[in-house]
């Protein structure tokens, strides 16, 4: 059968917010998860300013529904303080565009990457 | 759950999906009609006993010279069927079975299609042997690799004469040369080539050919195996009944199904020619759009193929996302027949493909309708989505953590 | 050979064998017109990844709605087939090598028909026992005979609804009762019941029902076999490949001619009664003038049989020179799915009648089509030919020499 | 497959000469063979005048070919002596109808027939 789209995420994979990256620099970070090898992979890179995100990029490899959480993800993240974006889980997506059950290991890959995200971010602020 | 799979876009979708099943055509159609009529031959074919039966059988026999000559064979070496399934497994099961006692080892290659490759796992249930070839990157077994496996106890040998996915076509003919002259059974699948390549079991050296008129712009659900009569072969039926054809395949015959199919391929083999440069021309196009988008591979021999398959896979594009940005497009990947599974293709898998490039494939399949316009509309699109999604890849150098 | 058996008579033939098929009702022939044409369903339905595959898919799954709904059956029991044979073969093979170790003996009756018996005579040579039950005079297998010839290694039961020769009906639910609750599997054949009785799988206890499209105005070359899914029931595939119709049965599905089974089974069950009541009406006239003619008897219960059937022996009138002299009906003599086997009919010879007056029998079957002046002709015509050929037949007295 | 017949036999099949037969009496002999019971018998009534038959009439039970057989020879046997009828052999039916190879058997019941008559016409002679 083929895989069913929400409407959410139909309109992410159609039209994806934010896609790319920032170049590096000051005030950029970024969060890398996955592999092509793998079949799915994320890159965030994000501008922090003061203590919030101010803007989020993404890259994805993946299915549809990857390619519309990371665009999904690079509008939720942004004004998130360094503690928010250290607790963000997985199921905040999830319930957002609706996962289908075999594929919700790939949300702990794009988890992953938020996670490199706000470790980059936790190296920056010192 | 929302269920929301349907295109939201609004121009009609493109068929390239020609292997998958063809439309009827038009002129196959309007003779299956006329049978469908009420002053149309609705006899049964098996009621010999009076004229509504005589003539629906004069139709069927009509249609059994049809496919018999597409095919150089006598017409009474065809049994009509429910399509290659049957037949495949027919021939397959079949010739098997029969001939069980003789010996138990067999032979096909891994790139057939479900149909075989499944009736050759239930052989091995039974406790055949059965000899998987690999077939070359380029998709082709070679005749000497059959020549290879023979062994004295070799029942059987089973290979297709285009691969249903990359549209490689096999020398069937130099494997029935040597099957012939080990006195070894051949049996060929040609769902995929008929009106597509010269089709002669005589020059061929072939005992068994599978053929389904739903490839061939006839209608779904019928098909025909061809046995050899001069030296008998002999072969179990699959099912059992009133003993229609010669007691191989029971069943009422349809004549609506059995007429489409002698004229789907009496106007395959009298267009053949055309249609295929036709179609040869439109492939040479698409190919032409696809290659300059770069990042594109050919699955499968570059030159030994059907003029209307076309199996690519993309660099850098991920299956289910490319599937998706393109169902605009009616096309297909991994077999088509085999209800969709979303398994890397095994057929591409064996040619040495990656399980990642596999999935990126895309098997594009012209036809009789297929038009330039279509081919460009369809280059445009993949150009387009190819070239959105490729923007939101990961590049190398992204890698790590 | 001087060929000519052609009928010389100007009339068109009166059809009356509808049971061995119909014509296709028009209604039923419109909606799978519509999907032969270029603008059709003509997509794989089990190409579930673009469009013109699902739009083909949802006409199938629509199809075994209504197919489902007119046996009281949930959809996903219905699996598609090439027509009754295939699944009889595939209820009776099927479930007898899937459960084979749990026991080898199953029960079925002399009177079914030759896909039934030829399918359990295949079981015999794979080392079943069967039990071979007899019918009354009337036709009849009595429920109890089923319970008597149970054992603890009955692994399954097959009784048809309908017989197809002679119109009779036997007590399904009855020896489906009886099945239930020794827990032994069910199969019928109900290829001559649709759309003649009321069908419902779960009130008859039935496990395994096999259909067919063309006794019932839809086409020819498509069945169905429902199987009781809860708890499921264990069946070995007759042929393998693309895993269609959950493994059961393998092969492209026609999205046409399963168009025209759901449709004809759906107005065959819509229209039940008033058809019934009309042909009823019909068959009593027909049966009116044949006795007025004297010297004819009925074959099978006088009540316990559908409306449409009536089979006849003729006295003193040779069998052959009946049916020839008859030519102008189409009629049939024995099974018309045994392709034209000169023999007395197997189930007449089950019911007690000598093989010259099974040879002497004729089964005219009626059909929604069927008209007055169709009987009132039919009368006519048989009439005057039986009285030529008695004219002809010597008495008694002129016995021995 | 149905038996195929020919016109000659359709002919008669349809239109048959002479069916029925003569009232016992003077110059009357009667050729019986088969039975009902075995699917195919034939009667024979002739009418004799010095040593030639007047004229034939039959009866028959059997395949179209038998019905045709009967009416064919009534018009054959017309004419002929005790001894040419004693002659009389199946195969000049088998030349005129065709019988398909499986039926001659039959043919040999409508000698057994002509036989009988012979038979009458000799006990007559006396
Ligand atoms: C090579 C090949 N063999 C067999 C089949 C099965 O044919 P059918 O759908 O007529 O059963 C197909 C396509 O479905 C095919 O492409
Ligand atoms: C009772 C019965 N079962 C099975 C069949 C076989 O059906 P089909 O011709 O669809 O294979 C028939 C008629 O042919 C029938 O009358």
């Amino acid at each position: 059968m083929e895989p069913e789209y929400s409407p959410t995420v139909v309109d992410h994979f159609e039209h994806p917010r934010n896609g790319g990256r920032f170049e590096a620099g000051e005030g950029v970070i970024k969060g890398v998860a996955g592999s092509l090898e793998q079949g799915t992979m994320f890159v965030l890179s994000a501008r922090v300013a003061a203590d919030r995100i101010e803007s989020v990029r993404f890259e994805a490899y993946g299915c549809p529904h990857c390619i519309a959480a990371g665009s999904w993800l690079t509008e939720q993240l942004v004004g998130l303080t360094q503690p928010e974006l250290r607790a963000w889980h997985w199921r905040a997506a999830d319930q957002a565009l609706q996962f289908p059950m075999q594929k919700r290991g790939r949300l702990l890959i794009l988890e992953d990457a938020v996670r490199a995200l706000s470790e980059a971010w936790a190296r920056l602020i010192p | 759950m929302n269920s929301m799979s349907s295109p939201a876009k609004s121009a009609p979708v493109i068929y390239l999906d020609y292997a998958a099943t063809t439309p009827v055509d038009p002129r196959v159609a309007e003779v299956m009609i006329e049978c469908l009529r009420p002053e149309g031959p609705h006899g049964n074919p098996s009621s010999m006993g009076h004229e509504p039966g005589r003539r629906a059988r004069a139709l069927v026999e009509k249609a059994r010279q049809q496919v018999a000559a597409s095919i150089g064979a006598r017409p009474e070496c065809i049994v009509w069927t429910s399509g290659a399934t049957e037949s495949d497994n027919l021939a397959i099961l079949g010739v098997a079975r029969f001939h069980a006692d003789r010996g138990r080892h067999v032979i096909t290659a891994r790139t057939e299609h479900k149909a075989v490759l499944d009736a050759f796992k239930q052989l091995e249930k039974e406790g055949f042997e059965v000899t998987w070839l690999k077939p070359g990157v380029d998709g082709i077994v070679r005749p000497e690799q059959v020549r290879d496996a023979l062994r004295s106890d070799t029942q059987l040998v089973s290979l297709m004469h285009v691969n249903n996915e990359t549209g490689v076509i096999q020398d069937v003919a130099g494997v029935g040369a040597i099957c012939r002259e080990r006195g070894v059974a051949f049996h060929v699948d040609a769902a995929q080539s008929a009106g597509k390549l010269p089709l002669n079991v005589e020059a061929m050296n072939v005992d068994l050919l599978s053929l389904t008129a739903h490839k061939s712009y006839g209608p779904k659900g019928v098909g025909a195996l061809y046995v050899r009569r001069r030296p008998p072969l002999g072969l179990k039926p699959l099912f059992h009944g009133g003993g229609q054809e010669l007691g191989l395949r029971s069943g009422t015959l349809p004549t609506h199904q059995i007429v489409g199919m002698g004229e789907a391929f009496e106007i395959g083999e009298r267009d053949r020619e055309s249609d295929v440069a036709r179609i040869a021309v439109l492939r040479e196009r698409l190919w032409q759009g696809l290659t300059a988008i770069g990042g594109v591979e050919l699955n499968g021999h570059p030159s030994e193929r059907v003029a209307g398959v076309l199996n690519v896979c993309f660099h850098d594009v991920e299956g289910e996302s490319l599937r998706f940005a393109l169902r605009e497009l009616a096309v297909s990947s991994g077999s088509a027949c085999s209800s969709g599974s979303d398994e890397a293709s095994y057929v591409l898998r064996a040619l040495g493909r990656s399980d990642q490039l596999a999935q990126s494939s895309i098997r594009f399949s012209l036809g009789r309708f297929t038009t330039a316009d279509d081919v460009d509309r369809a280059i445009a699109i993949v150009s387009r989505e190819v070239a959105r999604l490729r923007a939101l890849t990961p590049t190398a150098d992204s890698n790590g953590t």
